[in-house]
Order: C-alpha cells, then sequence, then structure tokens
C-alpha cells in the first residue's frame, strides 16, 4: 500500500485521538483529563474531514470541544474533588481486573469481525456540498425527528436549569 | 480512492469507545464517568460516518443519524451536569461509589 | 366338592362380622365363631369323603394381567389337602369351642374370636392354594394371624417381642421361598404345581437350580415349622393364649412347612441334594430341640420344644422319602399335641401358673383333664396302641429303609428323649404331693372339656387308619395316582417297631424313677455335667448367638448408614445450600447500589455471550 | 375430539378458590367445609373418567387441545414447526394417577381438619397444589407438563412454611431448593428437545428422537444419554433417589400431616411418572443401558431407607425412611425393564401413594392428640386407642408388603421382574423385604403394644369425619391387593411390549 498524505493523516489524527483517551484514564487531575479529552474531540473532528463529513467535523469542534467540554469544566469548577483515590473501595481491584480482561474480550471479539473489513462499494460523493446534501435530507426524510429533537433539547435546557437553579425555598424549608 | 481502509476507522473507533467503556464503569469521579460516555458516543459516531462514506450503501444518512446523536449528547451532558450539581449540593460530593441510592 | 372354596370364606365371615359388630356382641361373638367354623368343618368332611371316592378338583380364575401373563388363583382338591382341610377346621372348630371356656371374662373376647377367624381362613386357604403364588399369600397371612395371636395379650412386653420376633423370624423363611418361588416361575413359566411338577419331570429345569429353588422353599419352611435354626421363635410364641399355641403352634401353622414341602415333594425328590437337607435339618432339630425340651420347666414351652422337636421328625420322614409318613405324623401330632396344649391350657387355667415347678399332685383335682393329658403323653411318648407309635414307627422306617442310619440312631435318641421329658412334665405335673398355695384348683368347664375329650380319641384312633396291622389305608390313599410322592408305606424290619416300644418304655421308666418314684435324684444329670446342662438349659445360647451376631450387624450397619447419612449425604446438602447461598451473597454482594458495579456486571456478561458467540461460530451445538 | 373434560377436571379446584376468596377469614367450619367440598368435583370427574374408560369409552376421546403459543416463524415450513399447544390427554398410568390425586386430595382436606390457623389461606393453596398435580399428569406436552410442575412447588413451599412444625422454614427452603435444581435441570431437558426437534409433544417426542432422519438438527446418541441422565436426576430429586433425598425427610416430618399425604402419596410419584413416561417414553434405548444402574440405585435406595428407618426415633422419620425405601421398589420395577417389573413400578407408585396417606393421617390423627410422634412417647397406645392402633397395624402391615394389601402385589411384581433380568441383585434386594419387616414392626409395635407410661385416659379414639380417609384408604389397599385387575385393566396398554 503505498502511504498516502490521507493515511498519515489518519495516523497522526488516530494517534492524538488514542492518546487523549489513555490520558483521560490515567491523569490524576479532573481538569487535565478533560482536557485531554479536548484534543481527542478535536482529533475526531480531523477524522471526520477524512470522512468527508465536514459539516459534521465543525459540528464537532463547536458542540464537544466548545460547548460539552466548558460545560464539563464549569462542572468541575462547582464541585469540589480529591484526586483520583484508586483502589479504596474493597472489592475495585478485582473488579477493574475482570472489567479489563472484559474489556480485551469484547475488543478482541469485534476486531476479528472487523479487521478485515471492506465492503469494496464506490465510496458516494458526500463531500460535494456537504452541509447541503444534509440539509436536504434532514428537511424532507427526517423532518420529525429533527423536530423532536428540538423539543427534546428545550426540555433537556429547561430541565438543567431547573435542576441546577438553587432552591434557596426549599432549603429555607429544612432548615 | 481512498489509502485508508474501513477496518482501520473501525478499530479507532473500537479502541476509543473500549476506553470510554473503561472509563465510565472504573472512574470514581461522576464528571469524568459523564465525559467517557460522551468518547463512547463519539466512537459510534465514528462508526457511522465510515459507513456513511464507505459502508456496503453509502449515504449521507449516517451523518443524519450523527448530528441526532450528538444532539442527544449535549442534552444529556446538560441534563448529566445539571444533576450532578443539584446531588453535590444535596452530598457534598461527586464519588460515585457514595451515590448508592439505588440500594437504600 | 365344587364348592371347596367355601370352606376359608366361613372362618373370613367370621372375622369380618366380629370384626364389625363385635363390640356389641360380646361374649356371644364365640358363638358366630364356633358355628362359622363349624360349618366349614362340615364342608371339609364333605370334600374329604367326596374325595376318599371321587378324583383330584381343580378349579382357577385369573387374578392378574401382567403383560402377556396370566397369575391365577382358585383352588384344588387332592388327597393332602382334603385331609388337611379336615384337621384343620376340626382342630380350629375345637379350638374355638374351648376358647369360650378359657377366654371367658377377656376384655377382646370378640378380638380373639375375631383373629382366630382370620387365621383359620388363612390357613384353609394356604391348603386349598393350587399354585405356589397363592400358597405365598397364604402363608403370610397365616404369619399375621399367629403374629396377632401371639402378640394378644399387647400390654404385655413379652408378648410384644415375641410376636415381632415370630413375625420377623418366620419372614426370614418367607422370602426364601419368595425367592424359591420367583425363580422357579422364571424356570418352569409357572406358579402352578402341575405344571411346575412336570416341567421338572421332562428335565426343563437344571439340576442346580432344581436344588436351589428346592433348598430356598425349604427355607421358607423351616421359617415357619419352626426348623433349626429359624426355631428361636416357636418357644417364644408360647406368650399368645394357650388355644392359640394348640392351634396355631401346635396343630396348624407350624405344620405348614411341613406340608409345603410335601405338596413340593416332587420337586425336592427330584433332588438328592435338597432331599438330603431337608432329611438333616429335620433329624438334627429332632434331637436338638428334644434335648433343650429335657431342661425347661415352664409347661408351654416343654411342649413347644416337643412340637419342634415332633415337626423335626416329620421334616426327617420327607426328607427320606417317607412323604406319606410324614404326612400321616402330621395327622397325628395334630390331634395328640393340641390335645396336649389344651390340656396344658386346662392345667394353667386351674392353677394360673405355667412354672412345672409349681405345681404337682394335681392328678386327683383335675379329674378329666389329667388322663386326658396322659393319653397325649403315650401318644406323643410313641406308646404302642397309641397313634404316635404308628406315625413314629412309619418315619423310623423310612428313614432305615432310605440308608440315613445316622439320622436313623439320631431319631431314635429323640425318641428316648421325648418319652423322658414328656413323662417327666406328666409327673411333674400331676404326680407327687399337691402344693399348698394350688387350693383353688377346678376342673374347666365342659366347653374346655369337650373338644379335649374330642381330641382325646383322636389321639388314641387316628393311628389305625395307617398301620401295619390293619392295613396301610392312609399312605397308600395319599400317594394314589402320582408315582412322584413314592410308595405309601415301606416295609421295614420288624425290630425298628422293638427298639422304638423299648425306646420309648425306657424313657418312661427313665422318668418315672426320677420324678414320680424319685430313686434317681433329679440332679443326677445335672451335677455330673453342669457346663453341658447349662448350655442346654440356656437353649444352647442360639438367642443369645442371634442378638450378638445378627441384631448387633444390623444396628452396625444402621448406625454406619447414619453416619453415611450424616456425612455424604448431608454433606451434599450442605454443598448445595452452600452453592446457592455463596451465589446469593455474590448476588448481594453485587447489589450494592452502584451503578457502575451494574454496568460492569451487565457488560461482562455480555462479554462473555460474545465471546462464546465467536468461538462456537455462533451456534451451541450438542 | 374437543372435549373439555381434562380441563374441567384439572381446573375444578379453582372454582373452590374463587369462592374461598370471598369467605370471610374467620369461618372455621365454612372454610373447611368449602375445602372438602372444592376437591369434590375433581374426584367426580376423575371416577366418571375412569369408570367409562372400564366401560370402554377410549382415552383418547379425552384429550383435547388448541393452539397456544407460537415461537419462531416457521409457521411457513410447518405448522407444527416450534408450536406450543396446550394439550391435555391421559393413557393409563396418568389415568390411574388422576384417581388417586383427586381420592387422596379429598382425603387429604378432610385430614386438614385438624390444621389449627389461617385456614382460608391454607385452603386455597391446597387448591391450586391439587390444580398443579392433576395438571402435571395430564400434561401431553413437556411445557405443559413444567409449568404446572412448577405449580406444584409454590404451594408446597408456602404450605411447609406456614403450616409445618417447628424447623418449617428450612425443610420448605430445603424442599425449595432442591426441587428448583430439579426443574431447573428439567427445564433444559425440555428446552434442548424443544430446540432439537421444533415440538415438545410427548407423543410426536417418542418418534422423532429416536427416528434421526426426521429431526431438525440431529440429536447424537451422546447428547441423548446426557438429556436422559439430566432427566434421572431431576426426577431422581422428586422421587427420591440416594443421594438426593434429605430434602424430602424434612418435609415428611416438618410439614403437616395432611400436606404430606399428598406429599408422600402423589408428589414423590411425580417421579416416578416422569421417569415412566419421558424416561421410558422418549429415552427406550438409555433407559435400557441404565437399567442395570436403575435397579443397583433401586436396591440400594430399599436397603438404605430400611436400615436407617430401623433406628430412627420418630415414627414420622420411620416412615420417612421407608418411603425412600418403597421407591427403591419402584426403581427396581423399572431397573428390571420387563413387563412385570414396569407394572410392579406402577403398582407400587400407586399402592405406596395409598399406604403412605394412611399411615401419615393416622400420624395426624396420634399428633392431635397426643402432641407426639416420638417412639419413646408412646407404647401401648391400643389400650387408648384400639381403632386407631389397629390401623396404623394394618398400615404398616400393607406397607412391609403383606398379601392381600396392595403393596405385596407391587413388591411381589418388581422383584418378579428384576429376578428376571438380574437374580442376584434382586437376592441382596429382598434382605430389604425382611428389613421392612422389621422396622416397621419394630416401630408400630412400639407405639402400640407395650406398657404405656403416659395416660391415656380422655383420649377419643377415631372419631366421625377421621373415618372416611381411614375407610376408604383401608377399603382401596385391600381392593387392589385382593383384586388387583383394577390396576392392571389400565395399563395393559402401557406395559406390553416393554423390554425383550
Amino acid at each position: 500500500m503505498t502511504v498516502s498524505g490521507e493515511f498519515i493523516a489518519f495516523l497522526a489524527l488516530a494517534l492524538v485521538a488514542i492518546i487523549g483517551g489513555v490520558l483521560l484514564l490515567n491523569l490524576k487531575k479532573v481538569v487535565h483529563m478533560v482536557v485531554a479529552l479536548v484534543f481527542t474531540f478535536l482529533s475526531i473532528a480531523g477524522i471526520y474531514v477524512l470522512l468527508s463529513a465536514e459539516f459534521l467535523a465543525v459540528v464537532q469542534i463547536l458542540v464537544y470541544s466548545g460547548a460539552i467540554s466548558i460545560i464539563m469544566l464549569f462542572g468541575i469548577m462547582l464541585t469540589k474533588h480529591n484526586d483520583e483515590d484508586e483502589g479504596d473501595s474493597k472489592g475495585g481491584g478485582w473488579r477493574k481486573a475482570f472489567l479489563f480482561l472484559g474489556v480485551l474480550a469484547f475488543g478482541a471479539v469485534f476486531y476479528i469481525g472487523i479487521y478485515n473489513l471492506d465492503f469494496g462499494s464506490a465510496p458516494a460523493a458526500l463531500h460535494e456540498n456537504n452541509p447541503e446534501q444534509i440539509g436536504i435530507e434532514l428537511y424532507s426524510k427526517y423532518v420529525i425527528p429533527f423536530e423532536l429533537m428540538s423539543v427534546l433539547l428545550l426540555v433537556a435546557f429547561v430541565g438543567a436549569i431547573v435542576l441546577s437553579r438553587n432552591d434557596e425555598k426549599e432549603e429555607a424549608d429544612k432548615e | 480512492m481512498s489509502g485508508v481502509p474501513v477496518s482501520a476507522y473501525l478499530a479507532l473507533a473500537l479502541i476509543l469507545f473500549c476506553i470510554g467503556l473503561y472509563g465510565a464503569l472504573t472512574k470514581k469521579n461522576t464528571i469524568i464517568v459523564l465525559i467517557s460516555i460522551e468518547l463512547m458516543l463519539n466512537a459510534v459516531n465514528i462508526n457511522l460516518i465510515t459507513f456513511s462514506k464507505l459502508g456496503m450503501a453509502p449515504a449521507i444518512t449516517g451523518q443524519i443519524f450523527a448530528i441526532f446523536v450528538i444532539a442527544v449528547a449535549a442534552a444529556e451532558v446538560a441534563v448529566g451536569i445539571a444533576i450532578l450539581l443539584s446531588l453535590y449540593r444535596n452530598r457534598k460530593t461527586v464519588n460515585i461509589d457514595d451515590m448508592n441510592q439505588l440500594k437504600n | 366338592m365344587e364348592n371347596a372354596w367355601l370352606i376359608p370364606l366361613f372362618p373370613l365371615l367370621s372375622f369380618l362380622a366380629l370384626l364389625l359388630f363385635g363390640k356389641r356382641l360380646k361374649e356371644a361373638s364365640a358363638y358366630v365363631g364356633i358355628l362359622l367354623t363349624l360349618a366349614s368343618l362340615v364342608f371339609s368332611v364333605i370334600v374329604l369323603v367326596g374325595r376318599l371316592t371321587g378324583a383330584t378338583y381343580k378349579l382357577e380364575a385369573d387374578w392378574l394381567q401382567i403383560g402377556d401373563l396370566q397369575l391365577t388363583v382358585g383352588f384344588e382338591v387332592n388327597q393332602l389337602n382334603a385331609l388337611m382341610l379336615v384337621i384343620v377346621s376340626l382342630v380350629s372348630f375345637l379350638v374355638h369351642t374351648y376358647s369360650k371356656g378359657y377366654m371367658h371374662g377377656d376384655q377382646r373376647f370378640p378380638v380373639f374370636y375375631a383373629y382366630l377367624g382370620l387365621f383359620t381362613f388363612a390357613m384353609l386357604g394356604l391348603v386349598l392354594s393350587p399354585n405356589l403364588l397363592q400358597t405365598y399369600i397364604f402363608w403370610e397371612l397365616v404369619g399375621v394371624g399367629s403374629f396377632l395371636l401371639i402378640g394378644f395379650y399387647f400390654n404385655k412386653e413379652s408378648a410384644k417381642a415375641a410376636a415381632k420376633k415370630a413375625f420377623i423370624m418366620t419372614r426370614i423363611g418367607d422370602v426364601g421361598l419368595f425367592i424359591g418361588m420367583i425363580l422357579l416361575f422364571w424356570q418352569t413359566g409357572s406358579f402352578e404345581y402341575d405344571e411346575i411338577f412336570a416341567s421338572v419331570h421332562a428335565g426343563e429345569v437344571s439340576g442346580t437350580m432344581i436344588t436351589l429353588t428346592a433348598i430356598l422353599i425349604f427355607i421358607g419352611a423351616v421359617g415357619k415349622s419352626g426348623q433349626f435354626p429359624l426355631h428361636t421363635w416357636l418357644p417364644d410364641a408360647m406368650e399368645g393364649p394357650t388355644p392359640v399355641s394348640a392351634l396355631i403352634h401346635a396343630a396348624t401353622m407350624v405344620a405348614a412347612g411341613v406340608y409345603l414341602v410335601a405338596t413340593m415333594f416332587p420337586l425336592f425328590a427330584a433332588s438328592e441334594t435338597a432331599m438330603s437337607t431337608v432329611a438333616i435339618v429335620g433329624a438334627v432339630t429332632a434331637i436338638f430341640a428334644a434335648t433343650i425340651g429335657l431342661t425347661q420347666t415352664d409347661i408351654k414351652r416343654v411342649l413347644a420344644y416337643s412340637t419342634v422337636s415332633q415337626l423335626g421328625y416329620m421334616m426327617l420322614a420327607l426328607g427320606a422319602a417317607g412323604y406319606a409318613a410324614g404326612v400321616f405324623h402330621l395327622m397325628t401330632h395334630a390331634f395328640f399335641k393340641a390335645l396336649l396344649f389344651l390340656a396344658a391350657g386346662s392345667v394353667i387355667h386351674a392353677v394360673h401358673t405355667q412354672d412345672i415347678e409349681k405345681m404337682g399332685g394335681l392328678w386327683k383335682k383335675l379329674s378329666f383333664t389329667a388322663p386326658l393329658f396322659l393319653i397325649g403323653t403315650l401318644a406323643i411318648s410313641g406308646v404302642p396302641l397309641f397313634s404316635g407309635f404308628f406315625s413314629k414307627d412309619e418315619i423310623l422306617i423310612a428313614a432305615w429303609a432310605n440308608g440315613n442310619y445316622i439320622l436313623f440312631w439320631l431319631a431314635v435318641i429323640a425318641a428316648f428323649f421325648t418319652a423322658f421329658y414328656m413323662f417327666r412334665l406328666f409327673f411333674m405335673v400331676f404326680s407327687g404331693k399337691a402344693r399348698s398355695e394350688m387350693k383353688n384348683v377346678h376342673e374347666s368347664p365342659v366347653s374346655m372339656t369337650g373338644p379335649m375329650i374330642v381330641l382325646g380319641i383322636l389321639a388314641v384312633v387316628s393311628g389305625y387308619v395307617n398301620t401295619p396291622w390293619f392295613g396301610t389305608f392312609l399312605g397308600d390313599w395319599l400317594v394314589e395316582g402320582n408315582e412322584a410322592l413314592g410308595h405309601g408305606h415301606i416295609e421295614g424290619p420288624a425290630w425298628i417297631m422293638i427298639v422304638a416300644t423299648v425306646v420309648s418304655l425306657a424313657g418312661i421308666y427313665l422318668a418315672y424313677l426320677m420324678y414320680s418314684k424319685r430313686s434317681i435324684s433329679r440332679d443326677w444329670f445335672t451335677s455330673r455335667a453342669p457346663t453341658l446342662y447349662s448350655i442346654v438349659v440356656n437353649k444352647y445360647f442360639i438367642d443369645e448367638i442371634y442378638q450378638t451376631t445378627i441384631v448387633y450387624a444390623t444396628k452396625a450397619i444402621s448406625l454406619f448408614l447414619r453416619f453415611i447419612e450424616m456425612f455424604l449425604v448431608n454433606g451434599l446438602v450442605q454443598l448445595v445450600t452452600g452453592i446457592v447461598r455463596g451465589l446469593g451473597k455474590t448476588g448481594a454482594k453485587l447489589q450494592n447500589g452502584q451503578i457502575q458495579t451494574y454496568g460492569t456486571v451487565a457488560f461482562l456478561g455480555l462479554a462473555v455471550l460474545l465471546l462464546i458467540f465467536a468461538l462456537t461460530g455462533g451456534y451451541l451445538n450438542g | 375430539m374437543d372435549s373439555f373434560y381434562l380441563s374441567l377436571l384439572v381446573f375444578s379446584p379453582l372454582l373452590g378458590i374463587i369462592l374461598l376468596a370471598f369467605m370471610p377469614k374467620g369461618n372455621e367450619k365454612g372454610l373447611k367445609m368449602l375445602g372438602v367440598l372444592a376437591t369434590l368435583p375433581a374426584t367426580v370427574l376423575a371416577l366418571v373418567a375412569y369408570f367409562s374408560y372400564l366401560g370402554g369409552t377410549s382415552l383418547d376421546s379425552f384429550s383435547e387441545q388448541a393452539r397456544w403459543i407460537q415461537f419462531g416463524s416457521f409457521g411457513a415450513m410447518d405448522p407444527n414447526l416450534f408450536t406450543v399447544r396446550y394439550e391435555l390427554g391421559i393413557d393409563g398410568f396418568a389415568l390411574l394417577m388422576i384417581v388417586l390425586t383427586s381420592i387422596l386430595a379429598t382425603l387429604a382436606a378432610i385430614a386438614s381438619f385438624h390444621i389449627k390457623k389461617e385456614w382460608k389461606g391454607y385452603f386455597m393453596l391446597f387448591l391450586l397444589l391439587e390444580i398443579g398435580m392433576l395438571g402435571v399428569f395430564t400434561a401431553q406436552n413437556l411445557i405443559l407438563f413444567f409449568i404446572f410442575f412448577e405449580i406444584t412447588l409454590i404451594p408446597m413451599f408456602f404450605l411447609i412454611g406456614k403450616w409445618g412444625y417447628f424447623d418449617k422454614e428450612k425443610a420448605a427452603y430445603s424442599f425449595l431448593i432442591y426441587n428448583g435444581l430439579g426443574s431447573a435441570i428439567l427445564l433444559i431437558v425440555i428446552m434442548v428437545l424443544f430446540a432439537k426437534t421444533g415440538t415438545t409433544n410427548i407423543e410426536a417426542l417418542k418418534i422423532l428422537v429416536n427416528s434421526p432422519e426426521q429431526v431438525l438438527t440431529p440429536i447424537s446418541d451422546s447428547l441423548k444419554m446426557g438429556l436422559f441422565i439430566a432427566l434421572l436426576i431431576a426426577f431422581g430429586v422428586k422421587l427420591p433417589i440416594f443421594p438426593l433425598h434429605s430434602w424430602m425427610l424434612r418435609v415428611h416430618v416438618e410439614a403437616p400431616p395432611s400436606i404430606v399425604m399428598l406429599h408422600s402419596g402423589i408428589l414423590l410419584k411425580i417421579g416416578a411418572f416422569g421417569l415412566i413416561r419421558f424416561g421410558m417414553g422418549i429415552f427406550p434405548e438409555e433407559f435400557q443401558e441404565l437399567s442395570v444402574l436403575i435397579a443397583v440405585l433401586g436396591v440400594v435406595n430399599l436397603l438404605y431407607g430400611a436400615f436407617l428407618a430401623f433406628i430412627q426415633t420418630d415414627f414420622k422419620m420411620v416412615l420417612a425412611y421407608s418411603s425412600i425405601s418403597h421407591m427403591g421398589i419402584v426403581l427396581i420395577g423399572l431397573g428390571a425393564y420387563n413387563e412385570a417389573g414396569v407394572q410392579g413400578a406402577i403398582f407400587q407408585v400407586v399402592s405406596h401413594g395409598l399406604i403412605s396417606a394412611l399411615l401419615f393421617f393416622l400420624v395426624s390423627v396420634m399428633y392431635e392428640r397426643l402432641q407426639t410422634t416420638h417412639i419413646a412417647n408412646l407404647g401401648g397406645l391400643a389400650k387408648g386407642m384400639p381403632l386407631a392402633s389397629g390401623f396404623l397395624l394394618a398400615g404398616a402391615m400393607a406397607s412391609l408388603g403383606l398379601p392381600g394389601m396392595s403393596g405385596f402385589v407391587s413388591e411381589f411384581m418388581a422383584f418378579l421382574g428384576l429376578f428376571r433380568e438380574m437374580p442376584v441383585l434382586a437376592a441382596v434386594g429382598t434382605l430389604g423385604i425382611i428389613m421392612t419387616a422389621v422396622y416397621l414392626l419394630r416401630a408400630v409395635l412400639a407405639i402400640t403394644y407395650g406398657k404405656s407410661d403416659r395416660e391415656y385416659a380422655g383420649i377419643t379414639d377415631i372419631r366421625s369425619f377421621e373415618w372416611a380417609p381411614v375407610l376408604v384408604l383401608i377399603g382401596l389397599i385391600i381392593l387392589i391387593g385382593v383384586y388387583p385387575a383394577v390396576l392392571s385393566q389400565p395399563l395393559e396398554t402401557i406395559v406390553q411390549g416393554i423390554g425383550g
């Protein structure tokens, strides 16, 4: 296989994404973890570009690297954090080991399933006017789910506000 | 055309998914658990988009689906963080070990 | 003769009626029992008379279907069971009558009569059976009747133990019969006597199998007839009321073993080994029980051991191919032994003790009983002109003619002992001075003496149906039309009769010297061989041997199994419960309310499933 | 074909349950009466079925079926494939078991008059138990069988756990655990068979399993053997086969005697029923291969139970071990695997059902008056309760195989069968006959005969309602003993041709 520029780009992006993920698992401080994950999200956005999904890549950066990460950071700031304290609960070690094996097995099984998967079909021309294609599809075929999604988001945000509002009255009642 | 095979993308997604899964099930900090779940969702998105381009019947639908996933994920994070904050107000902790009301 | 099946039904009717209405009838129950057994007796006599002139009659009906096998029940009248019918129903009738006086005043009077009815039913049924299976059925029922009557005084611990012992000891024998019967069935394909004999005769059964089944069946007879080594229950069975001892443990049931061997005679005759086994066991029992009889002091136990001994004689006769002799002695013995028991009962009724050491000088006070007892004693001792003389003589001749000289001499010695201990008993009870404590001695009522008189007459005359002097009518009739049974009468040298007479007279004289005239000290023998005496007086320690071996072995096995039960089986239980509990605990631990744990478990399950899926190619293949 | 007769029979106690639900809790007399009455329709229907069978009605005319559950979309291939029907039907053996069940249920309901508390719940569970038992014997497919089988477990668990004696909870749990495991194994067998053949109908399975070419997925011989062994264990727990018996001892001792009547009389027999119906029906070759093992297990059961019964101090324990011992005879008969043996086994199933019901009813009577069943505390009972003692003795006699009573016929046939195949083993087994006499007489005589240490004044003998069970049971025991054709007639077709 010739080493194309696309392949090098994929390797680089994949490496960053995985390193970000591994760092998420291994860093001590919560803030660092989140930051590590931002790198992962960004490189995933790059992968999207490679996969002819420019619009989604942008969305990815905006929503994940932007909004979600920021919300997380706010969440971290608003709460108090001890450093990760491993193995404090009994049986935790065992559980981790089991889980690790399980995850490995899971990965292995799926890897067996995918490692030489090739559909060989001609790729569609998704990169041409990508947002337009998405828009047409979204507003024709998937208009109802789309509207429902807006309702979901609305409900979620209202809910979030209600939940996180400091209900002083109630607290006053409690005390 | 592409030099990158389908399996490479899928493998990447798999690795990220596994990392996310492991993180979600082992981390003590609730926020990291939430983030790990986001990672898993991202891995799924990679799969969706990969298949949308390189799948058996390539179509834009995969990307549409990914958009929905992202939207739902956003909503989820919003609610999740809100719940977290409200819990924290009541119990002064974000350690997931202390959140076992399911039992009592 | 077609109605012979009615004979056992009368006593059954009596049993059922008394069971239902006994409470109301009270002592009137006796009349129900007496009348119904009388009916049986009448029918039996009619059947016997019919058989004397007619032929064998057999009737059968289907009973049980097993696949293609068809088992039948029915009844048969041949020479042997026609004779037995009369003996059984006669003795039963007399005992029913006798009991009316003997059991007078007992609280459970109707129950006693009900049990008697049950026993008589079973015994008559046994006699009428045309096949082994039916024989076995009634064989067991007879055992139950005996068990119930031995344990009649259920409040007495000794009666309870005796009843239990009787049932279990005989059941050990019964199992032999059971096995023998089934083996024979698979060999010959039938339970019917005639078919079995035909098959044996045709040589369809191998010699070893004949010997094996014959000996197994003989084990059944050994158990029922109290032969060595299963004899120990019979003396203990004397715990039952005395009429019962007369009926069951002297005249009828214990003779059933002899009857069984006689019925199965063609089978035994086909095997040399089986025949000599029967003869040897019989002779050994005869002498063995006779020696014990010498030392006992309980009036009923002496009679019991004499019964065992006499049954040994009958077995010896059958084993020595003296079919007619054995059956003949069975008949005469039934009469004189029933007489002896009833007379003994009359004595006990009068003096309220069974210990002969405490009796004496009763001859004058019991003017009916005493002469009758004497008749019985003379008959059993083999004094000429009494019935026992003829039948015993036949047996001795048969033993001699068969060439078993050792067994013959054993039998002669046993005859001497018999005469001695019987007269020892007689003299100790009736002669000498009356004891001071025996004041209120009175003769028994007519209902008791009546049957004794009948038996007394029979004890004298019944021998004359088969004598070398006036013709061996009975023997010839018994074997008529059946070659397998051998000769009705075996000619023997005349000196045997003389020897037998001399021996019995010698025994009587010795007893007279020791116990009546007292010219020889009673301790003459005891003081010279104390060890031997103590062995004999303790009945050769057979009971103790059983106690220390079989009973303990059973207990030991039981305890060992309990050990297994406690450790192995309960261990298994512990294991199962442990696993379940462990699973439960693990499960409970997992339910710690933490979403991560739940997730982990769920995910691990998924991973395992996937692994299996991947490794097996997607399908669980057996 | 489509009569509802059997459905009516099986579910007739349901009416009683519904009516009981409307009764006030405290109305002791009414509840008891209703409880007994509710068992009567089934009894009447069962007896009518029995007599109409004797009158010549074919048993097939009772069978009924309806579509029930369809798995997968195999309907296009074959409408019967992976379809579970609601199928009821009976053969001769099942007919006998239904008659036995319904009669014993009525008698046990009468015996339940001795129950002291919460009659309402008791009788409702009792009737539910009856439905389960009747259903087990009529079910024509494995899934239905399994459902009814499970229905018996639950009421039994509560009946033991709530109305039992001192250690009742433990007994209830060990009952549940053992039987639960047993039925789990049974379920596995059923599912494998279902997956392999696409049917659970017993008659269809009998053909399919043994004709490889017709089956969806072939069943290898080793799998068949494995399934049979699993079946043996599943029903072996129920029967119970040594060493799976310990739960049953507890149940015998702790459960109320009226329930033990049913338990020992019917529930244990489900094991034998299952072995004959499924083991022998579906896996005849495997059964034959293992027949020696089964016979050996039978002899072990017989002797083990007998020897242990010999040293027990509690009469209920004696009876419990005696049940183990007597179930050995069932196994002996099955192990013989010929006509006589199998018929003997079936006879023993029915006969022991009646005998143990009788004995436990008498235990119930005794306990009600004397508050003890320990042999050492009794003695001379014949003085205070002559009738009860007489019946106890009669029951013991029946149990030890006295001819003229049902126990003998079954024992005789089982041994008749075994002696043909394995004479030596059978000879060893006959030791059990002696031991049975030994332990039963030891126990029964110790209770009824001898001197009494206690005063029996003021103790009533068998009274009013107690006569019914005693007389019916004794009557049936003697009837079967004297005229065994009442049982052997329905069995002719089943037994014919078994073995070589």
